[in-house]
């Protein structure tokens, strides 16, 4: 038996000991740790030689393709605005230099890169960098600094739902896409188009992306009554290999509508399970998916007719005013149309750089008043751009539902006022 | 009742592609007794190569496989001459070729990503979202093809290991190296060729992959895990030993949707893992874990 | 005087293969055991069940009445029961020193050292004979001075029992002279040993009796000299000769 | 336990030298004008630093690849910020008990699949931290899903102090790693990595040593974690538990010369410098830099930095009488059981006969 003790002791003391350095080490020396001297010049009123704008973009890794469009969005903002010797801030012209460095879509390194524009390079005020994620972590180090965060890339609620005062969004909350496309799809219910009650499959990929798009069909529909009832709801992992499962689920549900939130990939592989298991919908959607040309190039034409999708910005709405100036400038500049990222890159500076005309000074507290309150005329839907404190500085306006059609056009059919098309449902190729 | 069947048989053939995934990894490990973690990236490394002769050469995938086997069956003896060869036998190689081969996996990844950008690529042939009709439910011509494309290699890989002297010689050297230098056999040369094959295989399961999913850089990984957890479900005895873990894998994954969330199939397959691994160790690889 | 070590019908079968079959043996103090028997007897089958390393399908075995089989193998070696490896498995990055110090740090707990263990360790490579070597790595002895260190690193765990798989075997005479007379002076500390060998006249030099497996069963005990002309011996060595490696160690 | 041995598990004057080293890093920042971004840097990388090595007890002194440790990472981390949220608790305090429960979490899976060896273990371990992974992701009452969680700002240290709470976790690390090594049980686990079976036919208890280092190493890394948390202020499973993070500690730890104390913390160093300084500038290389590292490193010189060194040191015909020491159990830095073991990775021990 002693050998059992024994033994017992000279295994578990080595735990002990281990774990009383361990919480000695930390708790004991925890009490003498230096506290930094804070010089905060953020609350300097003088007019700068320069106004300094900080950003970091994931201009390599998984998101490097788009963040090299909104670093175009962003430079086309800030030149467009140093082409007339800059800013105005009190009858003097003030150049805007924007710093900009690549986070590398990690993390740690868009929090520490934030960290050192504001520490070490002294910038005035952020622009942010794309994927929630992202936008996320680096949020909480402009809170900590109290220095504006303007950000074009970030669309998820709970970046805004912290009461954090510093931040502000672009990009509508994803439940407004959702509501979009429920708008349009009641008006077909009222026009006799789409059964009523319509029965909707909502399937949602198991991100804060696909929660909001969630949020937003469910409140609609409870807020529609009768009109829809949610037969499946079902959430699905990132890059599934197989939604036979699911899929199976939505065709015993016998739904009229079918409604998924879905990054590139997985749309891919559902629509081609979806479309060789000849299910058929009267209505689907893919949420933001479907109208772009790497959906064509995967699908096929025929792969992808008549799926709905809704974006923040469609180069269509380039007819007039600002959208037309915007896109003009932009083709001129990169030879190519923009799409909705660069759109939003673009507002994300025009806002901030809006924000300091109007505060006339690059105090920070002014800049963060103004832009809480502003409501400046903008490309984006509605036409109006403001960051409610009542969404925590997130921009609020619809969505640009569109359409493809056979011709492999994808037109604008909603919200009317800027539709350049007409929607088709039900589906024409499903017979019956 | 019938949507099970529908089920049981879109079950049957994800496992299709599965074996494929898995055979190998599954081979290399029987033989070599090394895990080959650049197993993934040439899954990936291959969907790629498929993408490139579809797009520039309207060469059909299919018509794809035996380039693409070529390739990396010169790829893998590549490999073997030219890295893991060098490495210790016994179980501080096993360790080192982990780490090696991880590094050679994480080139791959760089290198396709420096050709092609980390954007996802798909590739639409005429016939990726046609139907046929099994038993009153529709599938996807193209998942029929993978499933029968991995039920030829099956069998062909069944006969090389069993019907022919080469096969005898892996089978031989897999199973005592050292009495097989005795008996004359190049082990050195049977290694590479091994190496070659499994590598050939992971290329095969990625032109097969390639029709079925959108891919990018980082596509591979989960194939790579998913192929742990065959090999270790249906043991290393056999090639169809590789099959019925794919099969239970599939199975597993389909129908978890009736006991936990959808979301949570994935996580099925490794929780499976580690659970075999733990209970039935000795039955694993087919040879005695535990020492 | 009692039997210090006892096998009381000792089985073990690996599936249908019956590797050690109902076999009885005792073992006294500073008395030595010799277990011989063709390959594939299941000799060393044996040895792995008294050492604890496997499970005994049935029967058991007892130290001072004591069991210590169906243990994992440290619990015995921790109760007096230490054994040797037929290939000899060295700590190959470990100094000699260090080889023989984990046997005493580990090998008897329940005894707290009031040396040095170091200063007791080098007594014990000096009586083995392999203190000139002690800081150096065991890959840089040779075979005699590996199988020297297997032992030295068993009785380093201060055993009662010691269990010799073929550590004689492989030598050359003038070594295998040498290693016979330690051995004995093993022994002569009073520390009982079975000993697995092939070499013939080291078993008939060392052993006080002798056991003799075939199949897995005892077939025949007694005194060396008993045995060489027992027939049932002459036929299990002369009758069939199987070079199958022995079950245990597959 | 001490009684069995005659000298302490570290020399002198390795103790002093390594309280020099502390108290130049502690007293750094304050003397020297350290950019902010630099400064945090820097203690991010006390933290690393701690998490290598505490990877490097399990993947080099007992020689078991973990795959999984993002697992412990992960589950520390979110257990912190959990408390700290839920109960406000002090910072530390938080940490500590997240590392404990990454502990027990690391023992919970370890004490199974530690009965396996090489490749079977690594397997093992990659499943288990892929199955935390998309468990925590996807358990949104207790990770916040996929949008994370954020700790409160106001409360516990700043990013600025975090730099001494850092290199105390290093101090911790590299203090528990010595003694792990130098002590009667670094002789164990020196045995076990050589030869599970040999090692209990001499009496060592092979399961509960392993299951030792495990839930020291998972403690550790949980602790880390929950440094993390703290720096970040955000954190999200999807980045915590990610396979990366198990494969940056292994990367750094094989970089730097596994099985090693220098090594573990020459790694995380010098990953750091090349994600920061490196990367920044060739970013789109930084895999394949990684890869290429690694095969050189496995080909060339398994020991990595710390192999590298030792070659310098036999070059220049350096050599400890191993006379002066006799291994783990003693003062073992030169002598030729360290060495060897150090070669370990190399399996040819005559390599560091001296």
């Amino acid at each position: 038996m002693a050998v059992i003790t024994m033994n017992g002791r000279s295994a578990r003391l080595p735990a002990i000991v281990a774990l009383a350095t361990l919480g000695a080490a930390a708790l004991g020396l925890a009490a003498c740790t230096p506290t930094q001297s804070s010089d905060d010049s953020g609350g300097a009123d003088a007019i700068p030689a320069k106004i300094v704008i900080g950003a970091t973009l994931p201009l390599t890794g998984t998101e490097s393709k788009t963040g090299g469009r909104f670093k175009q969005g962003y430079e086309l903002a800030v030149e467009a605005e140093n082409a007339d010797g800059g800013l105005d801030l009190g009858g003097k012209k003030v150049p805007v230099e924007l710093k900009l460095l690549d986070d590398t879509t990690d993390q740690a390194k868009a929090v520490n890169l934030a960290q050192r524009l504001i520490t070490q390079d002294k910038v005035n005020f952020l622009l942010g960098t794309y994927s929630t994620t992202l936008v996320e972590a680096q949020s909480t180090v402009a809170e900590q600094n109290q220095i504006p965060y303007v950000n074009g890339g970030g669309a998820a609620t709970s970046i805004y739902g912290k009461g954090f005062k510093w931040i502000f969004g672009t990009l509508a909350p994803v439940e407004n896409l959702a509501t979009t496309e429920m708008q349009w799809i009641s008006e077909q219910q009222a026009a006799g188009k789409l059964p009523k009650p319509a029965k909707v499959a909502l399937i949602w990929e198991n991100t804060s992306h696909g929660k909001d798009f969630r949020k937003g069909v469910k409140d609609f529909a409870t807020a529609h009554g009768t009109d829809f009832q949610i037969a499946t709801d079902e959430s699905f992992a990132l890059d599934g290999k197989d939604f036979s499962a699911i899929l199976s689920t939505v065709r015993t549900a016998k739904a009229d509508l079918l409604m998924v939130d879905a990054h590139l990939p997985d749309f891919i592989t559902m629509q081609r399970q979806y479309l060789s298991s000849t299910m058929c919908n009267k209505l689907i959607t893919y949420g933001a998916r479907g109208a772009e040309s790497d959906a064509r190039a995967a699908l096929g034409q025929k792969g992808v007719d008549y799926i709905l999708s809704a974006v923040w910005w469609n180069a269509q709405l380039g007819d007039k005013g600002l959208n037309k100036d915007f896109i003009d400038r932009f083709t001129a500049k990169y030879g190519a149309a923009p799409e909705w990222y660069q759109a939003e890159g673009y507002e994300a500076a025009r806002a901030l750089l809006a924000a300091i005309a109007g505060a006339g000074s690059v105090n920070k507290q002014k800049v963060r008043d103004t832009l809480s309150t502003m409501n400046i005329d903008s490309i984006l839907p509605g036409g109006k751009l403001s960051f409610p404190p009542a969404n925590g500085g997130q921009a609020d306006y619809p969505f640009v539902v569109q359409q493809n059609l056979p011709d492999g056009t994808s037109p604008i059919i909603y919200p009317a006022d800027v539709a350049t098309g007409k929607g088709v449902a039900p589906n024409p190729n499903c017979k019956g | 009742m019938r949507e099970a069947l529908t089920l049981a048989i879109s079950a049957i053939l994800l496992a299709g592609f599965y074996a494929a995934m898995a055979y190998g990894l599954g081979l290399i490990y029987g033989v070599l007794r090394i895990v080959n973690l650049a197993h993934g990236g040439i899954i990936m490394a291959a969907a790629y190569l498929t993408w490139q002769l579809f797009d520039r050469f309207g060469i059909d995938p299919y018509l794809a496989i035996p380039i693409a086997v070529v390739v990396f069956f010169l790829i893998g003896v590549g490999l073997y001459l030219g890295l893991v060869r060098f490495l210790p036998r016994g179980p501080a190689g096993a360790v080192q070729s982990l780490l090696l081969l991880f590094g050679v996996w994480l080139v791959i990844r760089n290198i396709v990503y420096l050709l092609f950008t980390g954007n996802d690529q798909a590739i639409q042939t005429r016939y990726a979202t046609s139907s046929a009709g099994i038993l009153g439910a529709h599938y996807s011509v193209t998942r029929i093809l993978v499933f029968l494309v991995a039920v030829v290699a099956l069998v062909a890989l069944h006969l090389l290991l069993t019907r022919t002297y080469l096969g005898k010689a892996i089978r031989a050297v897999a199973q005592n190296p050292d009495s097989c230098t005795l008996a004359g056999i190049n082990v050195e040369r049977v290694y590479a060729f091994t190496f070659g094959l499994g590598t050939a295989l992971a290329g095969l399961a990625g032109v097969l992959a390639s029709t079925l999913f959108a891919f990018n850089p980082s596509f591979g990984a989960s194939e790579l895990l998913k192929s742990f957890v065959i090999i270790v479900l249906g043991g290393m005895g056999s090639v169809l030993g590789i099959a019925s873990g794919a099969v239970v894998l599939a199975f597993a994954e389909v129908f978890s949707i009736y006991v936990v969330p959808p979301y949570l199939t994935t996580a099925v397959g490794f929780v499976l893992l580690v659970v075999v691994l733990v209970l039935r160790p000795g039955g694993l690889f087919g040879q005695r874990v535990l020492r | 005087m009692t039997a210090l070590l006892v096998g009381e019908s000792v089985s073990r079968h690996f599936g249908g293969l019956r590797a050690v079959d109902n076999v009885d043996f005792h073992v006294d103090e500073a008395e030595i055991l010799g277990l011989i028997g063709p390959n594939g007897a299941g000799k060393t089958t044996l040895f792995s069940v008294a050492a604890g390393s496997i499970p005994p399908t049935s029967g058991r075995v007892l130290l001072a009445g004591r069991p210590v089989s169906g243990k994992s193998a440290h619990r015995s070696v921790h109760l007096g029961v230490c054994r040797t490896h037929q290939i000899v498995r060295p700590f190959a990055r470990l100094t000699v020193l260090d080889n023989v110090l984990v046997g005493f740090h580990y090998g008897r707990p329940a005894t707290v050292p009031h040396r040095d263990p170091r200063e007791v360790a080098m007594e014990l490579l000096e009586f083995i004979g392999l203190a000139g070597d002690a800081h150096r790595l065991p890959g840089a002895l040779t075979l005699a001075g590996r199988k020297r260190l297997e032992m030295a690193r068993a009785l380093a765990t201060g055993p009662r029992v010691l269990l010799l798989d073929e550590v004689v075997a492989g030598l050359n005479p003038a070594e295998a002279g040498r290693l016979v007379g330690l051995i004995r002076q093993i022994r002569d500390r009073g520390i009982a040993i079975i000993m697995i060998e092939h070499v013939m006249h080291a078993v008939m030099a060392l052993s006080d009796r002798v056991i003799v497996l075939d199949h897995g069963r005892k077939i025949a005990e007694g005194t060396p000299a008993e045995m060489v002309d027992d027939p049932l011996v002459i036929e299990a060595y002369l009758g069939r000769d199987e070079g199958d490696e022995e079950p245990g160690h597959a | 336990m001490t009684a069995a041995r005659p000298l302490p598990w570290i020399s002198l004057r390795a103790l002093i030298t390594f309280a020099v080293v502390v108290l130049v890093l502690w007293t750094g920042p304050l003397v020297l004008p350290l950019g902010d971004y630099t400064h945090n840097i820097i203690g991010l990388t006390f933290m690393f630093m701690a998490a290598a090595l505490a990877w490097n007890w399990l993947g080099g002194f007992v020689g078991q690849i973990s795959f999984g440790h993002s697992a412990m990472f992960g589950v520390g981390g979110f257990v912190a910020a959990r408390l700290m949220l839920a109960f406000g608790l002090p910072t530390v305090v938080g940490w500590l008990v997240g590392g404990l429960v990454a502990g027990g979490y690391a023992l919970l899976w370890g004490h199974p699949t530690l009965r396996l060896r090489g490749p079977y273990f690594s397997i093992a371990t990659i499943g288990v931290g892929e199955a935390t992974r998309l468990i925590a992701t996807y358990w949104s009452d207790f990770t916040g899903g996929s949008s994370g969680l954020s700790l409160p700002l106001s409360s516990g240290p700043t990013k600025y102090q975090l730099y001494w709470y850092g290199l105390y976790l290093l101090v911790a690390a590299v203090a528990i790693s010595y003694w792990l090594r130098r002590s009667r049980i670094g002789l164990a686990l020196l045995a076990i990595k050589e030869d599970v079976e040999a090692a209990a036919d001499v009496g060592v208890n092979a399961t509960r040593y392993q299951d030792l280092v495990l839930f020291l190493s998972g403690t550790m890394v949980g602790v880390c974690g929950g440094f993390y948390a703290s720096y970040q202020a955000f954190i999200d499973p999807q980045d915590m538990f990610s396979f990366d993070r198990s494969i940056s500690l292994i990367l750094m730890t094989v970089i730097g010369g596994i099985g090693t104390v220098l090594g573990a913390t020459g790694g995380a160093v010098v990953f750091v410098i090349i994600q920061e300084f490196l990367l920044a500038n060739y970013s789109q290389l930084y895999l394949g830099l990684y890869g290429i590292l690694l095969i050189l490193i496995i080909l060339f010189e398994p020991l990595g930095l710390t192999g590298l060194l030792l070659r310098l040191r036999r070059l220049i015909g350096y050599r400890r009488l191993p006379a002066d020491a006799g291994g783990p159990a003693s003062t073992a830095a030169g002598s030729a059981t360290e060495a060897a073991a150090a070669e370990g990775q190399k399996g040819m021990a005559e390599e560091a006969q001296p």
